[in-house]
């Protein structure tokens, strides 16, 4: 059944065991995000060190995909230079308006690693906005803390 | 069909629809278990819809040749329907709308600009309560931003009932509309709203009933309910999209204001000033919906063929049976009343920690649909904690074999996330 | 087909729309010349929308399965539609209503609210035209008279142009919108609009444009027409009815306040207070018109097929053909401008002293509907010392041959009345 | 055809040669009626004698069927006792109602005498506020007359 393109193992996996969840300080920027649909909402926090994503930190509720999507962020952009962090975010808001296209998926795997098992949320419109909660906070908490130290917010 | 016996033939009903025959992914049949989101359509309805279009379409009362006679005719003719649909004293009372959304906002609206006693302004207050839908909360909030008045509310109880143990301190001389749902499109309650309409009464208060999930499942008495104003809505009572109805005692309409401005709901126009057509015209600005209330008619007429006492009878039977069924399976809380007295149709339940959404989507993938989400009525899962639920709801329809798939259907979702409760 | 020469075979467009082939009393084949009216339905609108119901019918944005998920795509699909067929910039500047009557007075109505520079109050001024339809002077009305605003218009020429002699007295710092007709459903007229959004801009008011008549004759570009705001309505460009369009500027929408209240127009809502979403959803609250969306879509779909340029001329011929028929028939004073030039395809004339009335029942015996009345356009009518007039209008199903019925059923006219000219 | 059945010979008789057109002096009450579909007009004015309809008077713009119907109106109640001229009045409603139905106007026949020929209007619903504009107007005026003299109104 096509249910496993969008629930691939390893998004269920971080669903069970999420990477780096709770609220913790200190921190450079907070966003508040809402899923008007469905009222899923994320708190995210990012702490930023010299332009390096120190810490992203992170409560709220949401489905599956939410879950496992901010679960992955974490993984994915804590350690990473704020710049290289933005575009792994703009790469996976290209896999998820891909459709669910493989060849598109293939080509960010690079850059997305795991994160691609996204890629079949991308063919389910009324969820690829539970998988971007996360990274929509993401930008806007990012940019809070950049502009709060000063840097190239 | 086990387990429940109807006044009607419930299979061969289902072949007026012919969407219920259509196969979804993995060939899965569909078993439709959302209709207090909108509800399936019969054939009768999409017949009279396209034999206006192709044989009778013109505009209404605005034209003297044949089509136009038949289309004014045929419109007029709705609004008759729809008037005995409802046990409406006069057919002037029957304001035809884009869905009961727009009822609200009608009447939320001119009372911005009534004279009084009708007018709300500074320090008056509107009640309403925390079990409605959006659409019977964000205009009273918008009326009484704009006018200094003060948006209040009745409370719930654990049971997902109204708490009236303090309804004298929130029925006041200063409350001037009690406006309440019907029957809760989430919690599926039947609301007390003779009683409430009484005390509102008292005071000098207007009712305002949102109607949306009792019109189409109940045998509907609009003077009965003690309400002054009614409103329901087309698309989940067998009808098309894009019509409503709003109906409100003559004398109370002929005293208010209009709504939109526009063709139709004049009497005279000069560039300095006008006047105004009484009821129902004057709330029907521009030209209306034709098509959909004609539509709406043929839908009133086949649920009037099929009976409301055994609409309603369906709807309480397919409820207590899924309530039953539902209950039985292991992390099923359902929120609200969980048995058949004074309820609507509606079941809104959570299941363990799984998200509505997950639970939905595996459904989905059975051919189930089934609503997860907040159902537009945010504050009652506020009320209970919750983000989000799951939502079945029954329908004419229904059969209890649906139900049965539902239940299975959990079982899967259950398995599917390895859960256990 | 004889004297027009059209960019596509108007026999061959006719069998498109089943109404056409309907025989009327006396077995008179119909002589449709009510276009501006209401148009008819081709059947590839009509199959698109029983396709819908039969098939994909689902409440949109709201839930999570499949019919619910083809729904929505197909909705919003159909606002890609629109927004193509009159080159909007962004999908999200197209916001669905009923009607362009709903789309002006919403307009009329989050105005009253809105914060600077945009909120319309006391010592303002809404300037309008003569020749508006009552759909575009009554908002405008309420608008002024309730915010204390003050509502002044521009007068007509005896050619039934604007006269925009006094222009500069009538725009001026006090303007804060200025509100016309693209084309006139009653004189015809095709106004200079973006002269007059030039002008309106230099004094900072927003320009509003009804374009009930022009989006079914034209091909559109909204941003060429220098306007913030054009509406329009699906019922007269072969859609359903139930179903219109109102766009505007994504900047000037942003700022704008909620109109109604409920489902989908928000972004959370608690019982104290509740914020909104963005356009296009804030304006579109409760269940939209699905169904008529898409068959809305499905007639701009057609519209393009046949080519918006070969429709517009096809109009031009056609009113060019009827102009220079009904000049030749004694008595028949056409009302506007009587060459083609900057001129749409609605024809008013007198006749005599024949009353509207009765040259209408007397062209309905022989099966031709036109419209007698004052077409929801009274000032214009009292402009020209009149009440009412007979118009005829054609569409991109009219033939030469129906223009010649009409000037053979206006002789018969007078001769039934026994009078001559 | 069946425009006969409307526009029968009388009516247009009367079109043609209306009676009692104009509006006149002295008169006890006067009322202006607008049919808002079509933006016909009439202002017509009723003199009571001692609760005898001593003159009906009007003018206005319409077509041939609330023209015929004003000068019918006026041969039929001047010269009437007030309460006979109301009667008069609610048989021409009844037979407007009566969808054109033959036994309905043959059964009104003594009291509405040549005014059966607008029986025909009653099968047109757009028409018959056309025939009963008039009507309305004298419903109105003559409780007006009525009040003004202290009558029966
Ligand atoms: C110029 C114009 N404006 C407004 C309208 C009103 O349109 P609607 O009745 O569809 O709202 C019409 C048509 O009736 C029109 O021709
Ligand atoms: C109780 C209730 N009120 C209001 C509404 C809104 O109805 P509509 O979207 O048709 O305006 C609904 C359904 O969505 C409902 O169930």
């Amino acid at each position: 059944m096509q249910l496993t393109s969008m629930y691939q193992e390893i998004i269920l996996d971080h669903y069970r065991d999420p990477h780096g969840r709770g609220l913790r300080e200190p921190y450079g920027g907070e966003s508040h995000q809402v899923n008007p649909t469905c009222g899923d909402e994320v708190t995210l926090r990012v702490q930023l060190d010299d332009d390096v994503v120190r810490d992203v930190s992170y409560e709220g509720m949401g489905c599956s995909i939410s879950q496992a999507s901010q679960s992955i962020l974490h993984d994915l952009v804590v350690g990473q230079p704020l710049p290289r962090a933005r575009e792994i975010a703009a790469d996976f808001l290209t896999l998820m308006q891909s459709k669910g296209e493989p060849a598109v998926a293939e080509s960010l795997e690079d850059s997305l690693e795991d994160a691609v098992a996204f890629v079949g949320v991308g063919r389910y419109p009324a969820r690829i906005k539970c998988a971007l909660l996360g990274w929509m906070a993401f930008r806007d908490a990012s940019e809070q803390a950049a502009v709060a130290q000063g840097g190239t917010g | 069909m086990t387990g429940i016996v109807s006044g009607y033939d419930v299979e061969v009903l289902r072949k007026d629809f012919p969407i219920l025959e259509r196969r979804l992914a993995d060939d899965h049949p569909l078993v439709y278990l959302d209709s207090a989101n909108t509800s399936q359509k019969p054939r009768q309805v999409l017949d009279r819809l396209r034999e206006h279009y192709e044989q009778h379409n013109a505009n209404v009362a605005r034209a003297v040749h044949q089509l136009g006679e038949e289309a004014t005719a045929a419109f007029e003719g709705a609004r008759d329907t729809l008037a005995a649909f409802v046990k409406a004293p006069s057919r002037d009372e029957i304001i035809f709308t884009r869905g009961v959304t727009e009822g609200l906002n009608l009447v939320a609206n001119v009372l911005a600009w009534a004279e009084p006693p009708y007018r709300v302004g500074p320090g008056d207050e509107v009640l309403v309560t925390e079990m409605e839908h959006h659409s019977n909360i964000v205009p009273w909030q918008l009326l009484t931003q704009r006018t200094g008045a003060t948006l209040r509310w009745i409370g719930l109880t654990d049971e997902g009932r109204l708490d009236l143990s303090n309804l004298d301190e929130l029925i006041t001389e200063r409350t001037k509309v009690v406006s309440l749902v019907h029957v809760s499109n989430m919690l599926g309650t039947l609301n007390p709203v003779a009683d409430i309409a009484r005390r509102a009464h008292e005071v000098g208060a207007l009712v305002v009933l949102d109607a949306a999930q009792a019109v189409p499942q109940l045998p509907y008495d609009v003077t009965a309910t003690g309400a002054d104003i009614v409103g329901f809505t087309g698309h989940k009572m067998l009808g098309p999209t894009g019509i409503g109805v709003l109906w409100g005692r003559r004398d109370l309409l002929a005293a208010l204001p209009p709504f939109h401005g526009g063709g139709e709901m004049i009497e005279d126009v000069r560039m300095e000033r006008s006047t105004y057509a009484g009821p129902p015209h004057r709330f029907e600005a521009g030209t209306p919906p034709i098509a959909q209330a004609i539509g709406l008619a043929a839908a009133a007429d086949y649920l009037t063929a099929v009976g409301m006492d055994n609409v309603a009878a369906h709807e309480q039977a397919i409820t207590a049976y899924a309530l039953e069924r539902l209950q039985a399976v292991p992390g099923i809380r359902i929120l609200g009343p969980t048995t058949v007295e004074d309820r609507g149709g509606a079941i809104s339940f959570t299941y363990g920690t799984l998200h509505p959404h997950d639970i939905g989507q595996v459904l989905d993938s059975l051919g189930i649909a089934v609503r997860g989400g907040h159902h537009c009525a945010k504050p009652v899962h506020r009320r209970f904690g919750i983000g989000a639920s799951t939502r079945a709801s029954a329908y004419l329809y229904t059969t209890t074999a649906e139900i049965d798939a539902l239940a299975g259907g959990l079982e899967q979702v259950r398995r599917f996330f390895g859960v256990r409760f």
